[in-house]
């Protein structure tokens, strides 16, 4: 248990982090700088899940957070790096529909408006809950993860954005309501399969055809014939 | 009766089936069989429905549920009665005539589906006028349209049968659209699909729906500015099927007309006129296109343009009468309307289905290329001839008999006693009869360029006369077509109406008299009689290029109507050189101008195209477009639901 | 069918068959006298009859079954048409003839069958008649109608007896409309028999002609046929015309006075109306052909505005 | 046996998989017929366990203690859908894969991925159903996404790889917001009860409890998630590419059982929102969204030229109606809506089975390139014909009659709407005219083509749908109609 206006400042302190992270996602070029900022993005999550715990004392954040830390900090930013080796990109120069900076503008009017539609719901169910700003920084979080994918050519860059999304919506549920811890469970597996199939595909669309299948044995996801 | 109506409807379901479970070799005794069955079901119903038709008794009743709401409900009244024994009489003229028709052109494979297709049409042609509640209308009514549509795309390879497939498909789909429209409207106020006066329809929602219904039932019908699909469907079909679908589909419409505009709804003086006016507009425009035309199968389809104006103006008369309470001049309207609905049908196939056997023999369906057929196919032209004289209205036969009756409705109409009303209604009664002229213009043309004179092609002067399976059928229409005439006030006046129609059976009587008499003189004389050639001013040899074409022919009318058959001049040009002036090809043409197909059918599908061009390219986007929709449709989906909820 | 019937119908149907053909001479002479010549006898259109009826029949090499049976059909159809118009006395009702519209279609049978006929030989000429006479015959159809419907507003009935009737025993003073209509009648009476400024039944190689045209391969018997059916269709039309306008003299019942007074009154009617006709003729000029509608307008209009008034008064 | 039931249906799968991953390089397993007779087995072993619920068991059945797993009448009926369709495309696969790899598309090496996925893809399908827990709904929806993007990228062609990426990317996303509302539902419930509950059963129970406002927020989020895999404008956008990339088999499965799922989401999420105060603002929704789905096919069908897209743009009209109709929400429309997904699914199930056998022939999806078609696949071109008359909603095919009367429940509903939407019924009737009157008709010289002979194995199961098709088209079993009340009482309409 710690101090109420502490708890606080923590969270919002490390709100503006994931902001930080969210925005450097947006731009950031370089591939290898990409895995990490959403590794640090997760990261933060899972401070915020344990200071949580802390404040509230509920037992499944704190397996939220060393399930976050197993699976988005370390496997995951893994995985691509070693995807990354195999693949001949290795940074994503181009930008469909918003630059860099007509994105981070946008999302600051995202902010704006997810605010505003969660007013309504605040009204209703919220009156008890003091972090009304979780909520809509989760939204907006997701939804920026959403302009990742649609503003950035390559596969793997989308699948930060989807993870980004995914990470949004991990801070909603932190500040809404905590899901079972089962059903957590299957979501971040759920959420690893994804990010392979992508990554596989990601193989496809940058090699010829005929290396496509190859690889996909070569990975190892099913047993070559 | 029920059993008799069961064991028909069976038997032409089994005709359905049988060309495809009996494997039989050749494929001809198959088709055989199954024409043998269908014949016989058809005259199990026809027997079925004449018997409830005469006896006045609503006797067959038949119900069979999917679930508690819908309902197979067959019932016959003595409207739905005539009606089958129209389709049922037909039909079995029509399948007499397949016998040998269907063995003609097209692969084995075709002809087998065409035999299996034939009693389907039929059958729910049949089963769209038993059906009691709009469920089971709708229901058959769609079987009927696809049936026919496929029975229609026979010839599918040439681009013509395709455009007309197109067209006729796409113009079924409209007149569905509409009556979907009104049955669910009715649906609506009742909440019942049974088909019953329903008082329950606000004033606004009954107008509504007639329009809708008139709409639905004019699209089929082919009522003019509906028509376009009529000349082209007809024309590519099969002759049977032409036949079918001109003699009998055509009057399904009708029926859907009466029974709902009249029977299910009441109607106002206003639907009076809009029935009267889209009549006069359809008969007259039906036969100035016809009369232009060299088709011989479109030309008969502008016919039945034609004639099915005619009936929508006995129609129109009959509501404007009725609500001004006469009684004489509103049955006479109505009873012609019918009993033109049934000459039509009977007339008209018969002219569909010797125009067949014309074709088959010539291989062409240009009048242009006949000529000289009487002597031929002496009795397919006699068989025209009569169905010619019975559309052009001549009396003694039976398009006169019907016809005379709306005249006779149009001249009654001084007892109205409304000169806005009279005054219309003479305007019409001359539309009426220009109509009816040309009507006899345009069969003298088409009779006289088809079998008489010489052959004006190789393929017509090669013609033999068809086999005796194709003149059975026209020929007892064509004597339903003289006895319908010569008993037409026995007939009226025998299923209980009081009209005051002329009784043709002594005028018959006294022209076969005067026949007789003249011929019998002549015998006596023993006139000396000597072949020669054609006086032509002293000409060497008569060839058939000297005679009159069927351009010719209607020339004089033609450019009398000039308004109305507009032409378009075109004229193209290729050059060797790049200044022009060295001629390569030069191609002028000068075609008429189609207004409703160029002004109205095709802009509409032109805008629907470019619309539909755009939405799809907008389909043809990467991933990043496709999530930016998803993401604009998200945030606006956020925005909503924050205001709305 | 009663006695009284087939008495009306064997008379009248005797009359208009022997009359027929005096009426033709006549016209014929009346526009000789209007041109300065003599003209031929009044009984030469028998002649020429009987003369046809002797010669041979020629057939051309093109021609069928049409060529053989129209010209019977043609007179049948016109002498049945000819019971529709009483002459020698005004028959009982129902007797089924009568009736206005299968009047007309009667003779549009008639015409059907000779413009058949006309294309059968595949002569040009005959062609061509066959072409213009059912162009004419469809934009007149219309005023035709017309008239009829003008005559039926007027009278309120429907049955051409009925109608001479109802005139015969009101005045004509009743009905001042009816010489609107007449007037109508007369140009369809010039139309429908074929003569100037229509068409022009004393030429056979003008190239303007109509009805001459079509008959042009017919011969002998047949032709003479084809003739004497011309003369009655002229003969009943004109009876038409007379009957409406000038119904006194004929009779209601069937005494031999009565026959023979109303016989008497409708061959002077007749006279004067052939007289009439042969005169108008020699006035005009034949018109254009495509000006022909403009020519049939006046008598739709004419049978229009009967109407209007019929309505409004 | 009914306990063990949800254990019945999915160890089958289970044990498939693990056979497949530990057999190694087993030459047995990887040949494409036995691996193919296995699935056959499968989906009839389902099939026949489906039947057997529902004939004898007393529904619903709760498992552990309700909270994950349930049986439920809609559940069974949505699988009985799932499990003839899988039972048919596994008798199709059978010789369309065997063709496949004897053209070279498919590596022999990927034929375990095929029907590994295949099969696993079946088992989530079932057990999304089973779920009575919406979350777990949710992930086995987010894992049919999954396998369905394997199948579809087993194909050896860049636009299938393209075509996976779109159907994931949109899919996931979409989901994602799904997820979000799933949370909001959660946050409410707890409202309620201490514990959260996110059972369907529970919410429909609690419904009339639930916070209208924030409920609605929650619908319109978990319907962006269901809409987008049922193929609702505007996340409709991978289906298309989707469908007509995949191969015809995964095409029919994609089309007749994967796009139901999302449709039987949002039909039990209605059944919870006519209870809330926002019902009738929910109702609007729905039908909006419903009119949009069939308004986009109306106008893009004309232009289309490949035959796969051409159906797949039908479906998505398919759901819009559905959706219209659950919006509209009356006890009649529900019974059709219910009906009309047994006669969308096996019509489409027809139509790319059709699809298929031409695509074998003509080596195209395009309409240009048929020719002759009546003389070289017969049974395949009365396929298409009568599976587009199909699901044009003609007479003698079950979705003429629920098409009828979702309209019926227009009708009562709004007269305007009624018109617009029965125009663009004949704008989709007038483009499929359109576009098998061209198809169908083209002839080329007979002996540039030889004749794909269609292994039997492909031409039974079209010949089977047809009949099933006239069959429910004619008579509706008393059963059916019984268990379909049953739903209905079930989900409170």
């Amino acid at each position: 248990m710690i101090d109420a206006i502490l708890f606080n400042d923590i969270i919002h302190g490390l709100f503006v982090l994931i902001m930080g992270t969210a925005a450097l996602i947006i731009t950031q070029r370089s591939l290898t700088s990409l895995f990490n900022i959403y590794a640090a993005q997760s990261m933060i999550l899972a401070v915020m899940a344990i200071v949580m715990y802390i404040e509230y004392g509920t037992l499944n954040l704190l397996f939220i957070a060393l399930l976050t830390i197993i699976v988005k900090t370390v496997f995951i930013p893994l995985f691509l790096h070693n995807v990354l080796k195999r693949i001949p990109v290795k940074r994503d120069l181009q930008f469909s529909f918003l630059s860099p900076a007509s994105s981070i503008l946008i999302s600051a009017v995202l902010i704006f408006i997810v605010y505003f539609f969660f007013t309504g719901l605040a009204g209703d169910m919220l009156d008890d809950r003091p972090l009304l700003l979780g909520g809509v920084i989760g939204i907006s979080l997701a939804l920026m993860g959403m302009m990742i994918i649609f503003s950035r050519k390559k596969v793997i860059t989308k699948s930060i954005g989807y993870l980004t999304m995914e990470n949004g919506v991990l801070l909603f549920s932190l500040f809404m309501a905590e899901m079972p811890f089962i059903i957590e469970v299957l979501i971040v597996i759920d959420l690893l399969m994804i990010i392979v199939l992508a990554a596989v595909l990601a193989f496809g669309i940058d090699s010829s055809l005929e290396e496509f299948h190859k690889k996909l044995n070569r990975l190892g996801i099913w047993i070559e014939d | 009766m029920e059993t008799l109506f069961l064991s028909g409807c069976s038997l032409l379901l089994l005709a359905c089936v049988l060309p495809f479970i009996a494997r039989i070799t050749p494929g001809k005794t198959a088709r055989r069989i199954a024409l043998f069955v269908l014949l016989s079901g058809l005259a199990c119903i026809t027997t079925a429905s004449l018997i409830c038709f005469l006896s006045g008794a609503e006797c067959i009743r038949l119900l069979y549920s999917l679930t508690p709401e819908l309902v197979f409900d067959i019932h016959f009244d003595s409207l739905s009665s005539f009606f089958i024994s129209l389709i049922g009489f037909v039909s079995f003229c029509t399948a007499l005539y397949s016998f040998n028709y269907i063995e003609h052109g097209g692969t084995e494979k075709r002809r087998l589906v065409l035999t299996a297709l034939l009693p389907l049409f039929i059958l729910s042609m049949i089963m769209v006028v038993a059906a009691d509640n709009m469920f089971g209308f709708l229901f058959f009514w769609e079987i009927m349209s696809i049936s026919s549509f496929l029975l229609m795309m026979y010839d599918r390879e040439k681009a013509e049968t395709q455009k007309a497939g197109i067209f006729y498909f796409v113009m079924t789909q409209f007149g569905t659209l509409f009556l979907f429209i009104a049955f669910l409207l009715i649906y609506r106020y009742t909440n019942t699909f049974d088909i019953k006066a329903t008082d329950a329809l606000p004033q606004v929602v009954k107008s509504f729906a007639f329009i809708a219904i008139f709409i639905g039932f004019g699209t089929k019908a082919g009522i003019i500015p509906f028509h376009k699909w009529l000349p082209y469907a007809h024309s590519v079909a099969p002759s049977n099927v032409s036949a079918l679908m001109s003699g009998v589909m055509l009057k399904v419409a009708i029926y859907g007309l009466c029974r709902f505009a009249f029977d299910v709804l009441q109607p106002e003086l206003w639907w009076g006129f809009v029935l009267l006016a889209f009549g006069t507009v359809s008969a007259l425009l039906g036969v100035i296109y016809a009369l232009k035309e060299h088709d011989l199968k479109k030309l008969l389809a502008y016919h039945s343009i034609e004639n099915i104006g005619i009936i929508v103006v006995g129609l129109g008369l009959y509501v404007i009468f009725n609500y001004y309470g006469l009684e004489i001049p509103a049955n006479l309207s109505l009873v012609g309307a019918l009993f033109h609905t049934l000459n039509h049908a009977v007339f008209k196939s018969l002219l569909f289905m010797t125009a067949g056997s014309v074709v088959q023999a010539t291989g062409t369906r240009n009048i242009e290329k006949m000529g000289g057929l009487v002597k031929k196919m002496p009795v397919t032209a006699v068989l025209f001839l009569i169905g010619s004289c019975a559309i052009s209205a001549l009396p003694p036969l039976n398009g006169f008999a019907s016809e005379i009756m709306i005249f006779q409705a149009y001249l009654e109409s001084f007892e109205l006693n409304n000169p806005v009303v009279e005054i219309v209604m003479v305007i019409g009664l001359a539309a009426f009869a220009l109509m009816s002229a040309l009507a006899a213009a345009c069969f003298v043309k088409a009779f006289g360029v088809v079998f008489l004179a010489k052959p004006r092609s190789r393929e017509a002067g090669k013609a033999r006369e068809v086999s005796f399976g194709m003149l059975a059928g026209p020929a007892i229409l064509a004597l339903t077509c003289i006895v319908l005439g010569v008993f037409s006030f026995q007939i009226i006046s025998g299923i209980g109406f009081d009209l005051p129609v002329p009784n043709m059976l002594p005028v018959s009587i006294l022209l076969l008299l005067i026949i007789l008499i003249f011929a019998g003189l002549l015998k006596l004389f023993h006139a000396p009689v000597r072949i020669s050639e054609t006086w032509g001013c002293g000409i060497a040899k008569q060839t058939p290029a000297m005679e009159y074409t069927a351009t010719g022919f209607s020339e004089p009318i033609v450019t009398i109507f000039r308004l109305i058959f507009r032409t378009k001049k075109s004229n193209e040009k290729e050059y060797f050189d790049s200044a022009e002036s060295i001629t390569k090809r030069t191609e002028a043409k000068i075609t008429t101008f189609k207004f409703f197909e160029e002004r109205i059918y095709m802009p509409l599908a032109h805008l629907f195209m470019k619309i539909a061009a755009f939405i799809s390219q907008k389909h043809n986007k990467d991933l990043e477009t496709f999530m930016v929709y998803a993401f604009v449709t998200i945030v606006l989906l956020l925005v909503t639901a924050g205001f709305w909820l | 069918m009663n006695w009284n019937m087939i008495l009306y119908t064997v008379l009248n149907t005797t009359f208009v068959f022997l009359f027929a053909p005096l009426i033709v001479s006549l016209i014929k002479k009346v526009k000789a006298m209007c041109q300065g010549r003599r003209g031929t006898p009044l009984l030469q259109t028998y002649f020429q009859l009987f003369k046809l009826f002797k010669k041979e029949i020629v057939y051309s090499d093109n021609s069928s079954f049409i060529m053989r049976i129209s010209p019977y059909l043609n007179i049948a159809f016109l002498l049945v048409a000819s019971i529709f118009i009483p002459i020698v006395f005004i028959p009982a009702q129902e007797s089924g003839f009568g009736n206005i519209i299968l009047f007309l279609y009667l003779m549009v049978c008639a015409r059907f069958f000779m413009a058949l006929s006309g294309l059968d030989a595949g002569s040009t000429f005959g062609n061509m008649g066959s072409s213009r006479e059912m162009t004419i015959a469809s934009i007149i159809e219309p005023t035709t109608l017309m008239a009829c419907a003008a005559l039926a507003f007027i009278l309120k009935t429907t049955d051409i007896p009925e109608m001479f009737g109802t005139v015969l025993s009101g005045s004509i003073l009743q009905y001042p409309t009816l010489f609107l209509v007449a007037s109508s009648l007369f140009i369809i009476l010039i139309v429908e028999t074929a003569r100037v400024p229509v068409d022009n039944p004393e030429t056979h190689l003008e190239l303007t002609m109509v009805h001459e045209a079509m008959i042009l391969e017919q011969s002998g018997p047949k032709l003479a046929l084809m003739e004497l059916s011309y003369g009655i269709k002229q003969l009943i039309l004109m009876a038409f015309l007379i009957n409406i306008l000038f119904p006194w003299g004929m009779a209601t019942d069937t005494t031999l006075s009565g026959i023979l007074i109303s016989v008497a009154s409708f061959i002077i009617k007749a006279l004067l109306l052939a007289v009439a006709m042969g005169v108008f003729e020699s006035f005009f000029a034949k018109i254009r052909f495509f000006r022909l509608p403009d020519f049939f307008m006046i008598a739709f209009f004419l049978s229009f505005v009967t109407i209007v008034f019929e309505l409004l008064s | 046996m009914i306990d063990l039931a949800i254990l019945a249906y999915c160890i089958p799968g289970i044990l498939f998989i693990l056979a497949l991953v530990s057999s190694g390089k087993n030459k047995f397993l990887g040949n494409d017929l036995v691996l193919n007779a296995i699935s056959i087995v499968h989906a009839f072993y389902l099939l026949g366990l489906t039947v057997i619920i529902l004939s004898t068991a007393e529904l619903p059945v709760y498992y552990l203690n309700g909270r994950y797993f349930a049986i439920d009448r809609l559940a069974i009926y949505e699988i009985l859908i799932a499990t003839t369709i899988f039972s048919l495309s596994a008798i199709y696969a059978r010789g369309y894969v065997r063709d496949l790899l004897k053209k070279g598309k498919i590596e022999s090496s990927n034929t375990r991925l095929f029907y590994g996925a295949f099969n696993l893809l079946f088992t989530v399908i079932v057990l999304s159903f089973l779920s009575n827990n919406i979350a777990l709904y949710w992930i086995f929806l987010e894992l049919t996404t999954l396998f369905s993007a394997l199948l579809i990228v087993i194909l050896k062609a860049k636009e299938n790889i393209i075509a996976s990426l779109k159907y994931i990317f949109i899919a996931s996303s979409a989901m994602l917001f799904s997820f979000i509302g799933i949370i909001i539902l959660f946050a409410l419930s707890r409202d309620i009860i201490s514990d959260g509950m996110l059972n369907w059963d529970t919410l429909l129970a609690v419904a009339p409890s639930l916070s209208g406002t924030a409920f609605g927020i929650a619908f319109i989020l978990l319907f962006i998630g269901f809409g987008a895999k049922s193929g609702l404008v505007p996340f409709h956008t991978w289906l298309p590419t989707a469908h007509s990339s995949a191969p015809s088999v995964v095409s029919a499965l994609l089309s007749g059982v994967l796009l139901n799922i999302g449709i039987y989401g949002i039909l039990r999420l209605n059944s919870i929102a006519i209870q809330t105060t926002v019902a009738d603002n929910l109702k609007v929704f729905l039908i909006i969204a419903g009119l949009i789905s069939i308004v986009i096919p109306a106008f893009c069908l004309a232009t289309r030229t490949n035959t796969k897209k051409f159906i797949a743009f039908s479906s998505i009209e398919h759901m819009g109606l559905l959706v219209l109709g659950i919006g509209l929400s009356s006890p009649l429309v529900i019974f059709w809506v219910l009906f009309h997904k047994f006669g969308h699914s096996l019509s489409k199930t027809l139509l790319f089975f059709s699809a298929g056998i031409f695509h074998q022939q003509y080596e195209s999806n395009k309409y240009f390139q048929i020719k002759n078609a009546f003389k070289m696949q017969p049974l395949a071109s009365w396929g298409l014909i009568l599976g587009s008359l199909s699901v044009l909603g003609m007479p003698l095919f079950p979705i003429f009659l629920s098409k009828l009367n979702i309209l019926t429940g227009l009708a009562d509903y709004s007269v305007t709407l009624l018109i617009v939407v029965l125009l663009l019924l004949f704008l989709i009737a007038s483009s499929f005219g359109y576009y098998m009157v061209r198809a169908f008709n083209q002839k080329e010289d007979e002996m540039q083509l030889k004749r794909y002979e269609t292994p039997a194995s492909m031409s039974w199961p079209i010949v089977l749908i047809i009949i099933i098709l006239l069959v429910l088209g004619l008579y509706i079993p008393s059963g059916l109609t019984e268990l379909f009340n049953g739903i209905i009482a079930d989900l409170g309409f």
